[in-house]
């Protein structure tokens, strides 16, 4: 299993039956494969969504139904349209029960930096902000390390912030880890992995409750 | 997906409203009032409500009748033109009024519902609705600040639901409906008819199921349902 | 023809093909009746219609289909439902071509009084203020005087305002008048009437352009 | 009542776009995005215009195009991420481009349309995106003003028109279109059918006809208009 297909299949246990939920930009296709496909929950897309489904099969794409990062879904029974002013509404309002973001650095108190890079990487905002200040549960889901294996999980963000204390959960391919009050919070370590190349890997104090009952994924 | 189900009872439904609750209540005269809602409302005697609705229905109807009960500490609205009784409590001081122009106060709750703190609007700015009012200047012009309404229960009335509480509302009794659907933490909708889960084009669906949790189904439509005899023409 | 009548006749010959109109509370009835049937023109109620037709015949009224009075009217081809926030973006947005209002007093530099008079009438503020500040045209229909006879168009208003500098065109039994620049303007005289008459019920200086080619209605 | 009748020609409704007009142009993505209009309004060269759209398209795209022709002094938008054209462009100093949330600008174009002055809102509070805005308490919580958006030209994409100008969208090609719709002094539709006035149920219309003065019949769905291969699946 790839590291992406790691992180969603572990992201999609996230959901719970009769949630909204915003899956952000590029993790929907893969993480909609692990839902049960019977499950009622309602995946909304900003531009205009609620009850999106699976990426559609090649030629039944619908040139008037995409997902707000460019892709042809399919939707469920019950899905219904609205402009953006009302799809972000949900946003704000706090009617998503949870969203997934990706990122560039996460803070152990939860601060987010995953739009701007100055002078290198400016593409714009987007829906992010929103998504990580009123989803009422923000998981994130990134590769632990950047490519250059460096840690994306810091003391402190050193680029520009998304939000301020807005994360509740981080999946990446190796760990699960919740931020808490008193601090970032080791909850599960993947298979292949283990708490030591976890918290090497980690550019903040993790706090790990006991060892040797560390759950796996 | 067709597992949710948000269907429950008038009297389970009214149950959410707790003493000293927020209440918005849909409705511009008899089209689009939750007059089920509000008959279980009135049975179980919740007081020290307060009410947020266009006006408060005519004498002895709707929420007319929780206020003349006494179980309305506040009401929130935007005129009481057709209900003297109301209007007689008011200036008795048996209840407090907040007034708002008609389109702020929609545009107030809709805010809420939205997740703004508020709008900006030159509404009233030459007038004593005034008073008390922050000010902003916004490009050279001065307008006020209107905060956000929400509320711990909206109590809404459309014509058709799925399971699901996708909402599709008619003609003039839409009007404050949608909004208040967005605004209250407990969403209650009574419905004249439910129908299966998809079996509404999502294109055509006015209030998505997200904002929508729970659906009490119409059994009869009682007489105040019906066209007010008072204000048809006689020719 | 009754006073009601004689205004609201003189009202509807304000109202031009195309144009977005809202008339108020009361008057809609009656000058619906002096449109020609086959005018287009798209009528506005505040609970939410455009497109709003004349009074239902007896025994057609439909439960769910009311005008902001709270009359039963039909609606026109083409005509819309939509929400109360949508209704009042249509008034302060800036489309309606005209409003009509009646009043308790007017100015003679347009201010509007109709909405409380304080310790005796006070049934809340309704849609006037909207439409009195935001309506491209605002056409006040009222009777020239109070039942008492004392003048309801003053120098300066004694009741708190709906809103400032509001009024365009005056429209009473007796006279049409204009708020300008330089003052109140007298345009025309009700055939029943005379400028003398006019100008001494009128509490503020009524400018006559020339009382000799008064047009009359 | 009939014959009220807002179909033009695309030549006829890009000529209302002058030298240096703000623009708002629907659309996310593709679908929604009035390719015919921006066809329409390239071809008359018209200089230095601000527009106002959720993404720029994707190079050699709808508003793109007119982005690299170099008509574009300022783009109003949330994001870039789908057009490294003219992302560069922005980078070079070419053209100025302002960000805002996606959610946030709607709300400036709907304020805009409502005829508001603006929202109130937290977002970004803790950002780079907040210098410069003015800042207001509301009940003890600090927000930030966000000016109302107008424009002088609407161009707007819907799947349908009667005569008046009421609109029904489909789907996703909804998005920004029915707000756009009622923010500008000039709103052009351009639609894939015109039916005749009545024959849209007055509950099922998305846009009401006062909002829009211009209608434009598509008359072939160009290749553009159709599913993009670069975004579909390859099994």
């Amino acid at each position: 299993m790839s590291y992406k297909n790691k992180i969603a299949k572990r992201a999609a246990a996230e959901i719970m039956p009769g949630q909204v939920i915003n899956l952000g930009i590029g993790l929907p296709t893969l993480a909609m494969g692990y839902l049960p496909s019977d499950m009622p929950v309602m995946i909304h897309s900003e531009n205009g969504i609620l009850g999106m489904g699976r990426a559609c099969r090649n030629g039944t794409e619908d040139r008037n139904l995409i997902d707000a990062g460019g892709g042809y879904p399919e939707i469920v029974t019950g899905a219904s349209f609205f402009d953006s002013a009302a799809s972000f509404a949900i946003i704000r309002g706090g009617r998503l029960d949870a969203a997934f973001l990706g990122t560039l650095e996460v803070s152990m108190t939860g601060d987010l930096a995953n739009w701007i890079i100055p002078g290198k990487f400016s593409p714009g905002i987007g829906g992010g902000m929103e998504l990580a200040q009123k989803a009422r549960r923000l998981i994130i889901t990134t590769t632990h390390t950047t490519r250059k294996g460096e840690p994306k999980i810091l003391k402190e963000c050193t680029l520009p912030l998304t939000a301020s204390a807005c994360v509740d959960r981080i999946i990446t391919e190796l760990a699960v880890m919740d931020v808490t009050d008193s601090g970032l919070v080791l909850k599960e370590v993947a298979s292949e992995s283990s708490v030591e190349e976890v918290v090497r890997k980690t550019g903040a104090p993790l706090m790990v409750p006991d060892e040797n009952s560390m759950p796996s994924f | 997906m067709s597992k949710i189900d948000k269907t429950t009872t008038p009297a389970a439904a009214a149950g959410l409203v707790k003493e000293g609750s927020a209440v918005m209540v849909g409705g511009f005269g008899v089209p689009g009032t939750p007059f089920i809602l509000l008959d279980a409302l009135l049975e179980q005697k919740t007081a020290n409500l307060t009410l947020i609705k266009n006006e408060a229905n005519e004498a002895g109807m709707g929420i007319s009748r929780v206020i003349e009960a006494g179980f309305c500490r506040k009401l929130v609205t935007s005129h009481l033109g057709l209900n003297s009784k109301v209007i007689g409590m008011m200036n008795d001081g048996q209840i407090e009024v907040r007034f708002h122009p008609q389109g702020i106060l929609a545009e107030k709750i809709r805010a809420g519902g939205a997740g703004l703190a508020g709008i900006l609007t030159d509404i009233g700015i030459d007038t004593i609705i005034s008073e008390g009012k922050t000010r902003v200047d916004v490009n050279g012009v001065t307008v006020m600040v209107e905060e956000a309404l929400h509320a711990d229960v909206a109590l809404i009335h459309a014509a058709k639901a799925d399971r699901m509480g996708n909402l599709v509302y008619e003609k003039t009794a839409r009007n404050f409906n949608p909004l208040m659907a967005t605004a209250a933490e407990t969403v209650i909708a009574e419905v004249e008819e439910i129908v299966e889960t998809g079996s509404i084009s999502p294109d055509a669906i006015h209030t998505p199921g997200a904002f929508v949790d729970h659906i009490v189904e119409i059994e009869n439509l009682t007489e105040e349902y019906g066209v007010l005899q008072s204000h048809v023409i006689q020719e």
